[in-house]
């Protein structure tokens, strides 16, 4: 979200531009009003709700992590009540990736190639300290320290392994993200 | 862009629309609508005084010049006898007891399912989706896959792979025309629906193979192949099967196969048939445990791997209309259709029942491991088609005794 | 040096017309971090290329770079599922080149520890088994289980699943008094629980269709190709080493070791469901023979070892766990080699597949109970 | 390095293979004595093959544990352990048999023991991988662990040192 801003921080128009007032016409303006808050914001309302509601993680376990994914799905953390449904094989119906834990230089190409391949929009949570920067691993010859060189990360989960607990709020966190977007 | 984040701004933002509207209504869309239809048609609109058959033009003359249906609102009639109308078959093949019911009716199936099997997980299921129990889930699934984007393999052929989401749609819907779900709610008759019914089902097949074969992908292909050998060898035991009913009521008419079971259900002396039907339509269903096309831990997604977003979305629903289909068929053929005592009306019964038909369907996928193709196709061909034989017999031997 | 790149995954393997070949993970809901091809003719699996190394983190060489204490942590996120018991042979060994003598309450504390991550790593199999057939109440139901099993080794790690708790000279620290009572309630419910399994599961007549006759592994065969732990034991050999071997305290125990004449897979999973009945029966003596006493031996973050080798095993879930350790007297080890089980069963999945049907490819796969993440070290 | 260790007496299984061993072969092997239940035969490689058919047939030790490799830059030589355990050997379940061969780092080549024990396959192959020594025999000796792309020394020789590691840390 951060780098967003920033990007866009420059094409704001200062004050006293000629672009800040209601434009070359009221009526003009008016109507872009109308057609933003009756159909442009309802939709993408709508649109953010789905795609928050419904995230379906792709099944690409990189490391020792995918216990605690486990847990998660598992009856006692549940991750079906946020919507998050593990039972599609196929990373073409899916939105999420949870990099379970170390990425090693023969899986990097792998994972981005699946990041690639998902559809947009798609998400990326970086679970437990070896995906962040290496984790217990950061000095070994075979281990990537942090994936956000290769895919771009929305949520860190720190910990090796997270507690189920902290990778629901990772989700909660996305959640809160995608309700805050807008539609690509 | 202004930014809505809570359900409170949008239900706010929803009010705004519906005032825009009514302001709008009035103003621009009555008055079009005033001109088109109490006007002289001829001079309003050329089109209609062309493509509109005679007698509908006279009864709008008619109309026009009755005093007592002057306003522009009872025009409705209009429509019905156009086929527009409530009780037009437009109406009740895209609305009731049409496509749209039977998609709103499929995504709560697919809640309802998702949250059975928390329930015998020792789950929650979906909960956040919606105020209550996350009713709402399949509709967050609907809006997440209708705006995600397209994605068409680089090698596939673009129209092949297209086409198989529309054509399984169009052959549910088909489905859900010819099968009644009240004495009088019905969107298509005919003498022979049953085996209109049976000749549509056995379109499916190709349509998977298409799909399969269009995505160029080998998990998809291996998927279509076992979908066809799985589909194609259980059709004979499902036609099989209803045999027994059709010889016991001498007629191919669901209408008439469902209000011929006022004596008795026919479960009760169909037992075998029913067994028979219920696994061949499972199988048919892909449903676990014959969910081999699909089968996510040996072939990824089996015959789906490729589809994206709404086109994905599209064939999942036309899979859970197939099985609302087959629900209904069920009922019709052994538990009396919409038969039940008076008091609702009789599609409430026929409803009633297919729900109870569709938690036996959905039941099996949280208790049962995948069976494998070679046990699944010779399970079809020894036991199956041997226990329907054994049911016709008993139904010859029901109908030529006299009892029923 | 050069090195041929055959078997890697990108070469395509040049095969007749008639013949698919499918490649099979890493992303795969069958696979996990593993990749293998298959070559398939109908449905017949008639070659079979493993991929391993997707997980290879070189664990080996980082313990050149770290004190004996301190390669602990590293050393047990190779098997997470079942830490305790990677660390086992790693401090056996330790300790033999150090030369010391563990209190005996350690050496029970470390059984306990070591039998509920083995009830722990066998639900996480059993879940897994499920879902590879199709099962998914089987996938839950295991997992919502060994959660509370998490709990009972929170109570005495501290940690989740990552406690580093078997380090040389002992145990990390003593039990909890709450432990013994709430140990006992967990495992009043469980054995009512496995009831439930064996009936709801295990005798699930598709369960048996799918597993019985399954990749059949004869006994000749898994001995000649060392495999070791369930595989072993589902293959008619009774051979486990907290009997052949005995370290800690197991030779005064009184439990069973179980296996199978019929040598499948679904003889596999018998093993499993068995050994796990047959843990709680160990930590209940555990606890009832537990002397009181230290559970540890002080030893200085920056031990010395006497140089000169040692070969340690400990009986994993999986099966034998060998460390061999070679030391030069100082700080750091020179060099540690890992033998873990799943590696060692790896070499039969290529002889159970050629031949089975595409459908048996999960099943066969994961009754071998690899796991990636320990195989690649 | 061994000899540092101090030495223990064999249990008395083992006593009977270590006779065995040296009434067998005499000069050829070093058998060491590390623990009650550890024998360490040391040898050299002409001799290893003849050697591990003899523990095979002659004293039923039917399976490989483990194979590892330690590269000794000082004495410019890689010293190859196969560790070898019974399961259908009267009493030997207990017993661990190292075979323990040193080959020069220059020339770091070694019959293959595949066809006396199969089960030594994947190790072989990670220690040809990780240390550079060729196994001659073994049918199928290609990469197994690392990346496609790795271009640099076998990792596990001393020589390599870990990029995340400043020198001498």
């Amino acid at each position: 979200m951060v780098a967003q801003e920033l990007e866009e921080a420059p094409k704001k128009p200062g004050p006293g531009s000629k672009s800040d007032g209601p434009g070359l016409n009221i009526l003009v303006g008016k109507a872009r009003q109308v057609i933003q808050e009756a159909i442009v914001d309802p939709v993408t309302y709508l649109a953010n709700w789905g795609r928050l509601y419904s995230l379906w993680p792709v099944h690409l376990e990189t490391a020792c992590c995918s216990i605690e994914w486990g847990a998660v799905s598992g009856p006692r953390f549940d991750a079906e009540r946020y919507g998050i449904l593990e039972a599609f094989g196929s990373l073409r119906q899916c939105d999420l990736i949870v990099v379970h834990g170390t990425v090693t230089r023969k899986m990097a190409p792998r994972l981005r190639w699946i990041y690639d391949q998902m559809p947009e929009p798609k998400w990326v949570i970086a679970m437990g300290a070896c995906s962040i920067t290496g984790g217990v691993y950061f000095d070994s010859y075979n281990v990537l320290p942090g994936v956000d060189q290769l895919v771009p990360v929305d949520v860190y989960v720190p910990g090796c392994p997270p507690r189920p607990e902290e990778l629901i709020d990772a989700f909660v966190l996305l959640q809160d993200k995608i309700r805050k977007s807008n539609i690509r | 862009m202004a930014e809505l984040v809570t359900f409170e701004q949008f239900v706010v933002r929803i009010l705004k629309i519906v005032f825009w509207i009514l302001i709008i209504l009035p103003l621009i869309i009555l008055p079009i609508f005033y001109l088109a239809y109490v006007l002289p048609v001829e001079f309003v609109c050329g089109f209609n005084a062309l493509t509109c058959s005679t007698h509908i033009n006279w009864a709008f003359a008619i109309n026009m010049f009755n005093p007592e249906q002057m306003d522009p609102f009872s025009s409705t009639s209009m429509l019905s006898q156009m086929g527009l109308g409530a009780s037009g078959v437009l109406f009740k093949s895209s609305t009731f007891p049409g496509l749209t019911f039977a998609a709103v009716l499929s995504s709560f199936v697919i809640w309802y399912e998702r949250k059975l099997l928390a329930k015998m997980q020792y789950r929650v299921g979906p909960l956040y989706a919606g105020r209550v129990g996350g009713i709402f889930q399949s509709f967050a699934d609907l809006f997440k896959l209708l705006f995600k984007e397209i994605v068409i393999p680089a090698k596939a052929d673009a129209l092949m792979f297209l086409a198989p989401p529309f054509a399984m749609m169009a052959l549910s819907g088909a489905l859900l025309a010819i099968i009644p779900i009240g004495s009088t709610t019905y969107i298509a008759q005919s003498p022979y629906s049953l085996l209109i019914a049976i000749a549509i089902l056995s379109f499916f097949p190709m349509v998977t193979l298409l799909a399969g074969w269009a995505s160029n992908n080998k998990f998809s292909f291996i998927g279509a192949i076992r979908a066809l050998y799985q589909m194609i060898s259980y059709e004979i035991p499902l036609l099989l099967s209803v045999l027994g009913v059709v010889i016991l009521t001498r007629s191919l008419n669901l209408s008439v196969i469902a209000e011929s079971q006022t004596k008795i259900w026919y479960i009760a002396p169909m037992i075998l048939g029913a067994v028979v039907f219920y696994l061949t339509a499972m199988a048919e269903l892909e449903r676990i445990p014959f969910d081999l096309p699909e089968a996510d831990s040996e072939l990824v997604a089996g015959w789906l791997t490729e589809y994206t977003s709404m086109v994905f979305g599209v064939l999942n629903l036309a899979v859970y209309i197939k099985l609302y289909a087959l629900s209904a068929l069920f009922t019709i053929l052994f538990l009396g259709g919409w038969l039940g005592p008076p008091g609702l009306p009789d599609f409430v019964w026929f409803l009633i029942k297919t729900a109870i038909v569709l938690t036996i369907f959905i039941i099996p996928r949280g208790f049962s491991p995948r069976i494998r193709i070679d046990q699944l196709i010779g399970f079809g061909w020894l036991w199956l088609v041997g226990l329907t034989f054994v049911n016709i017999f008993i139904a010859f031997m029901l109908s030529a005794s006299g009892l029923l | 040096m050069s090195m041929p790149l055959a078997s890697s995954g990108l070469q395509t393997a040049q095969v007749a017309e008639d013949k698919l070949v499918v490649s099979i993970g890493p992303q795969h809901p069958g696979a996990g971090h593993f990749r293998f091809t298959i070559t398939v003719d109908g449905d017949t699996i008639v070659d079979v290329a493993p991929d391993p190394g997707y997980v290879h983190r070189g664990a080996e060489k980082q313990t050149e770079y770290r004190t004996y204490l301190q390669s602990i942590p590293m050393l047990e996120r190779s098997s997470l599922t079942d830490v305790t018991n990677i660390i086992g042979p790693y401090s056996l060994a330790a300790e033999e080149l150090m030369g010391i003598e563990i209190p005996p309450r350690g050496q029970y504390l470390r059984m306990i520890m070591s039998e509920n991550q083995r009830i722990m790593s066998h639900l996480y199999w059993l879940g897994i088994q499920g879902i590879f057939l199709g099962h998914s109440t089987m996938f839950m139901w295991p997992l919502g289980d060994r959660d509370i099993f998490v709990d009972l080794g929170q109570m005495i790690g501290g940690a989740r699943i990552t406690y580093s708790y078997w380090i040389p000279g002992g145990v990390r620290n003593d039990m909890p008094e709450s432990f013994k009572p709430r140990a006992l309630k967990v495992f009043d419910y469980f054995e009512t629980r496995l009831k439930d399994y064996e009936r709801i599961f295990f005798q699930n007549p598709l369960f048996l269709k799918r597993t019985e006759d399954v990749g059949v592994l004869r006994r000749e065969d898994a001995i000649k190709l060392g495999v070791v732990g369930p595989v072993l034991r589902g293959s008619d050999v009774k051979s486990d080493t907290r009997i052949d071997e005995p370290y800690c305290f197991y030779k005064d125990l009184d439990f069973e070791v179980p296996s199978y004449k019929e040598c499948d897979t679904y003889a596999r999973c018998m093993v499993h469901l068995v050994e796990m009945r047959q843990s709680m029966r160990i930590i209940r003596q555990c606890l009832e023979k537990m002397p009181l006493g230290p559970v540890r031996v002080k030893l200085s973050p920056q031990q010395r070892t006497n140089p000169g080798e040692a070969y340690a095993r400990v009986e994993a879930a999986r099966g034998a766990m060998s460390f061999h350790i070679i030391s030069d007297g100082s700080t750091k080890p020179y060099r540690v080699r890992i033998s873990v089980p799943s590696m060692r069963n790896l070499i039969v999945l290529k002889k159970l597949l050629i031949g089975s049907h595409v459908a048996d490819m999960p099943a066969i796969y994961w009754s071998l109970d690899y796991w990636p993440v320990e195989a690649d070290k | 390095m061994s000899g540092a260790q101090a030495k223990q007496e064999p249990s008395p299984r083992a006593h009977e293979l270590v006779n065995s061993l040296n009434s067998t072969f005499g000069q050829m092997v070093s058998v060491t004595v590390l623990r009650p239940n550890r024998i360490r035969v040391q040898t050299d490689r002409a001799n290893l093959r003849a050697l591990a058919t003899f523990a095979r047939d002659m004293l039923h030790f039917d399976h490989c544990t483990n194979v590892s490799g330690t590269d000794f830059p000082k004495d410019k030589q890689i010293q190859i352990d196969y560790h070898l355990g019974s399961i259908d050997g009267e009493d030997l379940r207990s017993v661990i048999l190292g075979l323990t061969c040193r080959v020069p780092s220059d020339d770091a080549k070694l019959p293959s023991l595949i066809e006396i024990f199969p089960s030594v396959d994947l190790h072989e192959r990670e220690t040809y991988e990780m240390l550079g020594v060729t196994f001659e025999g073994h049918p199928e000796l290609a990469r197994l662990l690392l990346p496609e792309d790795w271009s640099d020394i076998p990792p596990m020789l001393k020589a390599y040192r870990l990029p995340g590691r400043l020198e001498g840390e």
